[in-house]
């Protein structure tokens, strides 16, 4: 079964056709990523997959449903999550309370109940921190709880940032470029951190450009080029294709 | 008849467009070095104007207006190196209650200085019953001034952000600060410039509109609510725009008297403002894609 | 000595970051700093670029102290940072970016220089020449990291300090990427870098630091820190990759 | 020891020029009286307020008065709006209200504690509508501020016309901040009318008259007694010359004839407060110069209480005051009459009486 | 309610009480109506620091929203209906109690709407207008935003200033009082100056639970989401559009319940309340109080709008407030009020001695 369903979408920028006639799926429980030259469209499919931009024509289903066209709470809230490859974080808010933020669709209070404190509401709040802390605990960043999240370093606040996403429970989690900005050993570890998270039963789309990691984990990979889907197929067979190798990986890959 | 007054009404929208346009102009200077609205820039244009005044009492008119200007740029210089220039890191809401809090003092100081008396600079062709006729509509040399005035300013300016480097400076300073400096540029001096640089602009369209609109310690006040809203209209930062925008409030706000009881001539106008935004977010002019990307 | 830092204390208010970093970079070297997350790499370059108050300590660059200079003199002298996180002017073009790089140049009086280095620019990154009138917020992760390493070189620093540029790069561009941090150490500049890809980093220095918890833990020849075993451990996952993958 | 006498005066703000020189004329009548050895042996105590106009300020303010420092009598405020929401606070406190605000609401129906010294709107109306009948003008096109003191004018002016067979063809408000009127009197010209009439205060009146000449609408134009202040004339320049507005007499002080009864209280006034603050007297200063010595003359006959105080102002006769000669009654706690206005006009940048 | 709620609250009350009592024993209840003044005022302005503090929206129009409230109130409560009291409409309202008869000062009888109705109606045409204009409103960023909320104020400005029925500019006066229950009414009378010292302090209060309450939830966590970073409070599910409208029109209920109680109180409402200028006042001591700092707003909300009231800065009143906005914001920007000093207060109370090296952590 497909968990998403991409059909010729397209969405273009002035006269430039960021993403062109893209068609994909993705099947449940699988790591899928995107790779592709700089500029390629990975991060514009994503946003109109997540809602953030709307396709100028094409459908999108995630788990049965059209989402083309739906804002990102929308689709949030059926159970997609996402990071942002420009790190986003809520600023004056410790990363405890970022990920708390993360618990927002499984939470309830609304603007009457949270103003009048009505029963119920301190449990809800314990456990939406409870599991907030294991989540960041299992993520590796507990001890950093407590620390404004803007002020960490680029590669905590990366991991502040998957804990959040994943503070969603998602069906489906988009990761752009998880692991820019960190070193060998610790994209190693973010490496098996998302199969982990891929063996819990989330479905997991990504773009990165770190090809030991990509490589390394993804079920299936597809690739961009100009906008355009040039191959798709498993890892073994992209390092192998003269023109995926030709545009984007380089000849000597080791 | 109706044509006569059709043109009248026009030019009458064009005399109030071109007034808002020259405040907003120095509204834009600034946020275009810095990325705020200066609050006091209206404070600028009556500092200009009453200086102007007091100058002219026992100097020639150009010269008056050119110490007044000058004068008025060394408070605008002052006012950035004793309020904004040390502060580390501004943000934009602390910045717009910083230049709220000026344009409160520079008026009450003004008050204390000046008096609440109403001035006014000299007719600079002509006087106050002088109008030029032209197939039966009537137009006061002063407005043509005003004109002349403003398109150099805004034409020059255009030229100035556009295409020289310095103009430039300053549009990076505003977009990331800390980049602009990086890029050897000394961000301090940058955004002392544009203060002075706006409030020369706002002291010079203080001198030339003072015959038509009279200037007294609080008509700052008024003036910055209505170039803001013209800069807003335009798409902020775009001079070219703002004088755009500001005739096309300025007619709609003429017309508008026209059919309707002038009492309401404001909440009219705003009305349309409110509605043109709600379409066009960022201004009748301002680009959407820079829109997007500014984080304020 | 182009690049001398003694004893350098630094960090954000009360918080201390760096404790007592020395290092030094000599002319025409490529030297790597490595380190984990969290470890004060930005923090450093940030500092020696004058973005960020010195607590104690010394830096001197070409002879000169530049400590507690604002940042503009700082990069007039030479010393440019290509920042973390490619802060390019995202509401002007990447031509206009270009030519705010070489503002430096007008201020030396080099006027004709501007035009030659944007063409040597775009001959580096010819993918900017195609998109010199998009607004520069509106460029890929990739293309904007290009522009921002063009722009620090439009000032033709002596010393070029980078910060994670190959961060967010297709694998065929930080290829090239360091390849021309190679070419613009041939071309006379030297280079100290700040990189998570430690292999490909110190595979094109000539000497590496190792900075933990704002501390230089390690230092020598990059060669010896690639053949280290504790480096190997802690920063090219060597050996993780046998338990997890 | 002490009488108190608050004041609640708009003496910054939108309305300062009317709060301003009151304020410095019940200083200067302060100061006067404290140096003649007070009334009765008993100094003045001068409390002023400042409201800036705002009326929750002028309540705040009353309220504090008459709970607080248990001022004798209150004087002020300046401006209709704020005298309006005061007016049942002194009713209240049984605290004499002495108003210098011109809105005839104000004593309209009458309050027990409540005074106002300025003319009524409704005379200087009339005034006008008279001279405009001798002029044979029977269309007109009214402009007002959109202050209180426009707003009362626009009232009377539309109550007031119909006696006086004369038809207003367009009335308009402008803000009181306009910078440039040209789109208003433009649908002015477009009407058949005869006589613009312009009541508001501040430089509006100077752009009507300017804009009016410059679009060529060359019908007379008639003013409100706001026009009472030499400084519009400079601003307007040679647009003012030929404007029509009634007054009282403090700005033809001079001019008046040796027999007229006001005229030793105006050239006092005038001198005494020129040569006091260096600027000229307004007839606003003057409401206020009445309400003190008004106050002041009837605690000097009946002694300092309240009550009888009240009584003493509501059965003064013939008190000979800037405004006019009053003569106030249980109906008429204003008591000024018509006569208390005189039709000027500018002749060569100058206030001179207009049938003379 | 939590633990710490309650001892907030007590300490309020007692805080309330304490200074009643005060003026009562030194004899200087006159205080009393300036602090009941400024606790409407500070009403507005708790309401705005959670749009502006928290979620992050700025508004220069709250002034208009707080008119909106007391000008339709005291219209409703003093326009005369009796004229047309032959109308089916007014007889049916007559009959149901909508509509009352009083006699006035001066002896003639007024039918108008029963204070409560009016009050309701008041606070309903307010909400729907915040509600209806918020939508697009709201979509607006940074300068564009201030300058549409600046342009409703400017127009509700416009309209109470232009319109006969709302008195011009010389506003509406003679506002009866507000019978809340029986006994116990809104009024500015001398005799009831206590108990309505109470009534609003009471309302403040509530309101100010009610605030502290919910930023300290789920929804004030996601409102300070939307602030720092909307796309990504989107992304995990928050409907930003919506929560930033809830709370545009939570915050204009505030300033129109406000609007209604201070017109009843003070009897009466100018044009000078929906200026651009108190709009602005009311953003800048929200400013002053910290922004995101509720206890911040509210007291720097109560003590400048007494100050200030009582005259105290008497005619450099705009002159003095735009110094302390100058001051606070050059050298305090994160406001006077600031959380470390509670924290210090509590550790100086506990006896303990304030920590020197251990920042950052905690
Ligand atoms: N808002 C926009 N306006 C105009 N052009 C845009 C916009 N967003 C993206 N583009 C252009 O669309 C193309 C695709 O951009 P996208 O960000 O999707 O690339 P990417 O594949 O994610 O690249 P990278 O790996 O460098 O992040 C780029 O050329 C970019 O310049
Ligand atoms: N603006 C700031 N305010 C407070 N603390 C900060 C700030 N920026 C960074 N820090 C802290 O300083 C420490 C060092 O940060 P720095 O950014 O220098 O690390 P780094 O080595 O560059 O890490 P990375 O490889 O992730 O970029 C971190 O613990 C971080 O939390
Ligand atoms: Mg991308
Ligand atoms: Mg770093």
């Amino acid at each position: 079964m497909d968990l998403l369903k991409a059909e010729n979408l397209n969405r273009s920028f002035g006269g430039l056709k960021a993403v062109d006639n893209i068609s994909f799926s993705v099947g449940e429980c699988l790591i899928k990523a995107v790779i592709g030259p700089n500029g390629a469209g990975k991060t514009t499919l994503f946003n109109l997959i997540s809602g953030f931009l709307r396709p100028d024509s094409g459908s999108i289903v995630f788990a049965d449903r059209e989402i083309a066209g739906k804002s990102p709470f929308q689709v949030a809230e059926m159970g997609m999550a996402r990071t942002f490859q420009h790190i986003k974080l809520f600023p004056k808010m410790t990363a405890l309370e970022n990920v708390m933020t993360g618990r927002h669709i499984h939470s309830r209070a609304g603007f009457i109940p949270s103003m009048l404190h009505l029963p119920g509401m301190s449990r809800e709040e314990k456990f939406i921190r409870e599991r907030s802390l294991e989540i960041m605990e299992s993520v590796g960043i507990m001890d950093l709880a407590d620390i404004e999240a803007t002020d960490l370093a680029y590669g905590q606040q990366r991991a502040v940032e998957l804990a959040r996403a994943l503070a969603c429970e998602p069906r489906l989690l988009l990761l752009d470029e998880p692991a820019a900005g960190l070193n060998m050993r610790e994209t190693a570890e973010v490496a098996g951190l998302i199969k982990k998270i891929r063996d819990s039963g989330i479905t997991i789309l990504i773009v990165e450009h770190d090809m030991s990691l990509v490589m390394g984990i993804s079920d299936e990979i597809i690739v961009l080029s100009y906008g355009e889907k040039i191959a798709e197929d498993v890892p073994l067979a992209i390092q192998k294709n003269r023109e995926v190798v030709r545009v984007y990986l380089g000849e000597d890959d080791a | 008849m109706i044509i006569e007054l059709f043109f009248q009404y026009l030019v009458a929208g064009i005399t109030y467009g071109i007034i808002y346009s020259t405040v907003a102009i120095g509204f834009n200077i600034i946020y275009n070095a810095t990325g705020i609205i200066n609050f006091a820039q209206g404070e600028f244009v009556m500092i200009g104007g009453m200086t102007a005044v007091t100058l002219n009492a026992f100097l020639p008119l150009p010269l008056a207006i050119i110490i007044a200007v000058i004068i008025t740029m060394v408070v605008g210089a002052l006012i950035d190196i004793i309020f904004i220039r040390w502060i580390v890191n501004p943000s934009v809401l602390r910045m717009i209650i910083i230049t709220i809090g000026l344009s409160i003092v520079i008026r009450e100081i003004a008050l204390h200085v000046w008096g609440d008396g109403v001035r006014a600079l000299p007719y600079f062709t002509g006087n106050e019953i002088t109008s030029l006729s032209i197939a039966g509509v009537h137009i006061s040399p002063q407005v043509l001034w005003v004109i002349g005035v403003c398109s150099v300013v805004v034409i020059a300016l255009n030229f100035f952000f556009s295409f020289t480097l310095v103009g430039r400076q300053m549009r990076a300073c505003a977009s990331n600060r800390n980049a602009a400096r990086l890029c050897g540029i000394n961000a301090k001096n940058i955004v002392t410039l544009s203060f002075v640089l706006s409030a020369g602009i706002g002291a010079l369209a203080g001198c030339v509109i003072s015959p038509i609109t009279y200037v007294q310690y609080d008509s700052g006040t008024g003036l910055a609510i209505k170039g803001f809203t013209v800069a807003i209209l335009g798409g902020l930062g775009n001079s070219m725009a703002a004088v755009a925008a500001g005739i096309i409030l300025g007619i709609l706000e003429s017309f508008s008297i026209w059919v309707l009881p002038a009492a309401y001539k404001d909440a009219i106008a705003i009305s349309i403002l409110l509605i043109i935004l709600f379409y066009r977010p960022s201004g009748l002019f301002g680009s959407r894609e820079v829109f997007r990307l500014k984080e304020f | 000595m182009m690049l001398k830092v003694r004893n350098l204390e630094a960090g954000y208010g009360k918080l201390k970051v760096l404790r007592r970093v020395s290092i030094h970079v000599k002319q025409g070297e490529i030297v790597t700093i490595i380190g984990a997350n969290g470890a004060g790499k930005t923090t450093l370059l940030n500092t020696i670029a004058g973005l960020i108050k010195t607590q104690s300590g010394e830096i001197m660059f070409s002879g000169k102290n530049i400590h507690g200079l604002p940042v503009e003199r700082i990069v007039f002298y030479g010393c440019s940072l290509v920042p973390e996180g490619r802060q390019v002017f995202s509401t002007m073009t990447v031509k206009e970016n270009l030519l705010l790089g070489g503002y430096v140049l007008k201020r030396k009086k080099m006027d004709g220089a501007v035009e030659d280095e944007i063409e040597s620019v775009y001959s580096l990154f010819p993918l900017l020449r195609e998109r010199k009138k998009q607004l520069a917020g509106t460029l890929s992760g990739g293309e904007q990291q290009m522009l921002a390493i063009g722009r620090a070189l439009m000032a033709r620093p002596s010393l070029i300090m980078m910060d994670e540029p190959s961060m967010g790069l297709a694998p065929l561009i930080v290829k090239d990427i360091f390849n021309i941090i190679y070419k613009l150490r041939e071309g006379g500049k030297t280079v100290l870098l700040v990189e998570q890809n430690a292999q490909a980093s110190l595979r094109i220095a000539d000497r590496g630091y190792v900075l933990e918890t704002g501390r230089v833990k390690l230092q020598g020849p990059a060669e010896d820190l690639l053949a280290n075993r504790d480096v190997q451990r802690a920063y090219l996952g060597k050996d993780i990759d046998a338990d997890n993958l | 020891d002490t009488i108190k006498i608050g004041a609640i005066l708009a003496v910054t703000g939108p309305a300062s020029f009317l709060g301003s020189p009151e304020a410095k004329t019940l200083r200067m009548l302060t100061d006067e009286v404290n140096a003649g050895g007070g009334i009765n042996g008993e100094k003045i105590e001068l409390i002023i307020k400042d409201s800036g106009a705002n009326p929750e300020k002028a309540i705040s303010f009353a309220k504090q008065l008459i709970e607080e420092d248990k001022v004798f009598a209150i004087i002020g405020p300046s401006t209709s709006g704020e005298t309006m929401k005061i007016k049942n606070i002194a009713q209240e406190g049984k605290t004499i209200l002495l108003s210098c605000a011109a809105a005839e609401v104000i004593v309209n129906p009458v309050a027990k504690y409540v005074f106002k010294t300025p003319q009524k709107d409704s005379f200087a109306v009339k005034k006008i509508f008279m001279q405009m009948n001798k002029m044979g003008i029977k269309r007109i096109g009214v402009v007002t501020g959109n202050t209180g003191f426009g707003k009362a004018g626009k009232a009377q002016l539309a109550k007031i016309a119909p006696d006086y067979g004369i038809k207003i063809l367009v009335s308009e408000v402008y803000d009181k901040k306009a910078t440039d009127l040209t789109a208003v009197v433009t649908k002015l010209k477009s009407k058949d009318i005869q006589a613009v009439v312009n009541w508001s205060i501040v430089p509006a009146q100077s752009i009507v008259a300017k804009n009016m000449k410059q679009i060529g609408l060359n019908v007379p134009l008639f003013q409100s007694h706001g026009f009472g202040n030499i400084k519009y004339v400079k601003a307007a320049g040679a647009a003012a010359e030929g404007i029509i507005f009634p007054a009282g007499r403090l700005l033809v002080s001079d001019a008046l004839p040796k027999s007229n009864r006001q005229r030793a209280v105006l050239l006092k006034y005038k001198k005494d407060y020129e040569s006091k603050y260096h600027e000229a007297v307004s007839t606003f200063g003057g409401h206020a110069y009445d309400a003190f010595n008004i106050l002041v003359k009837a605690i000097r006959e009946v002694g300092p209480d309240r009550e009888k105080v009240r009584d003493a102002i509501e059965n003064m006769k013939d008190f000979v005051g800037t405004g006019g000669i009053f003569n106030f009654s249980p109906t008429d706690h204003n008591g000024l009459g018509m006569d208390s206005f005189d039709m000027l006009t500018v002749r060569n940048g100058r206030f001179v009486l207009l049938n003379k | 309610m939590p633990g710490k709620r309650v001892l907030q609250m007590a300490g309020l009350i007692t805080g309330v009480i304490t200074v009643q009592l005060l003026t009562r024993f030194t004899g200087t209840g006159y205080f009393l109506t300036q602090l009941t003044m400024s606790a409407y005022y500070s009403l507005v302005i708790i309401g705005l620091c959670l749009l502006i503090g928290y979620a992050g929206q700025i508004s220069l129009g709250h002034a208009g929203f707080f008119a909106m409230g007391g000008y339709i109130s005291a219209l409703l409560t003093t326009y005369n209906l009796l004229p047309y009291k032959d109308n089916a409409i007014i007889a049916v309202l007559m009959k149901t109690g909508i509509l009352v008869v009083r006699t006035n000062l001066y002896g003639s009888e007024i039918l108008y709407f029963q204070p409560w109705v009016a009050c309701i109606i008041a606070v309903s045409m307010t909400v729907l207008v915040a509600y209806l204009i918020g939508g697009p409103i709201l979509k607006l960023k940074g300068h564009y935003l201030a300058m549409a909320t600046l342009g409703l104020g400017i127009i509700v400005y416009r309209i109470v200033l232009g319109s006969a029925f709302f008195g011009e500019a010389d506003g509406l006066s003679e506002v009866p009082a507000f019978t809340l229950l029986p006994g116990l009414k809104v009024s500015g009378n001398l005799s009831v100056r206590i108990s309505n010292y109470y009534i609003a302090w009471g309302l403040v209060i509530i309101a100010f639970i009610t605030l502290l309450n919910l930023v300290d939830s789920r929804v004030g966590r996601a409102l300070r989401s939307i602030h720092g970073a909307e796309d990504a409070s989107s992304a995990v599910g928050v409907n930003t559009a919506k929560y930033k409208l809830n709370t545009f029109v939570l915050s204009a209920a505030f300033a129109s319940i406000a609007g209604v109680f201070l017109t009843h109180y003070n009897g009466g409402i100018g044009p000078s309340e929906a200026s651009v200028m108190k709009s602005v006042r009311y953003v800048a001591i929200v400013a002053v109080g910290g922004m995101a700092n509720l206890w911040g707003a509210l007291i720097m909300g109560v003590l400048l709008n007494f100050l200030s009231l009582r005259g105290y800065f008497g005619s450099f009143d705009d002159a003095v407030f735009g110094g302390i906005l100058i001051v606070i914001m050059l050298f305090a920007p994160e406001g006077l009020i600031r959380v470390d000093i509670f924290r210090y207060l509590k550790r100086a109370v506990s006896g303990e001695k304030a920590g020197e090296q251990n920042d950052g952590s905690s």
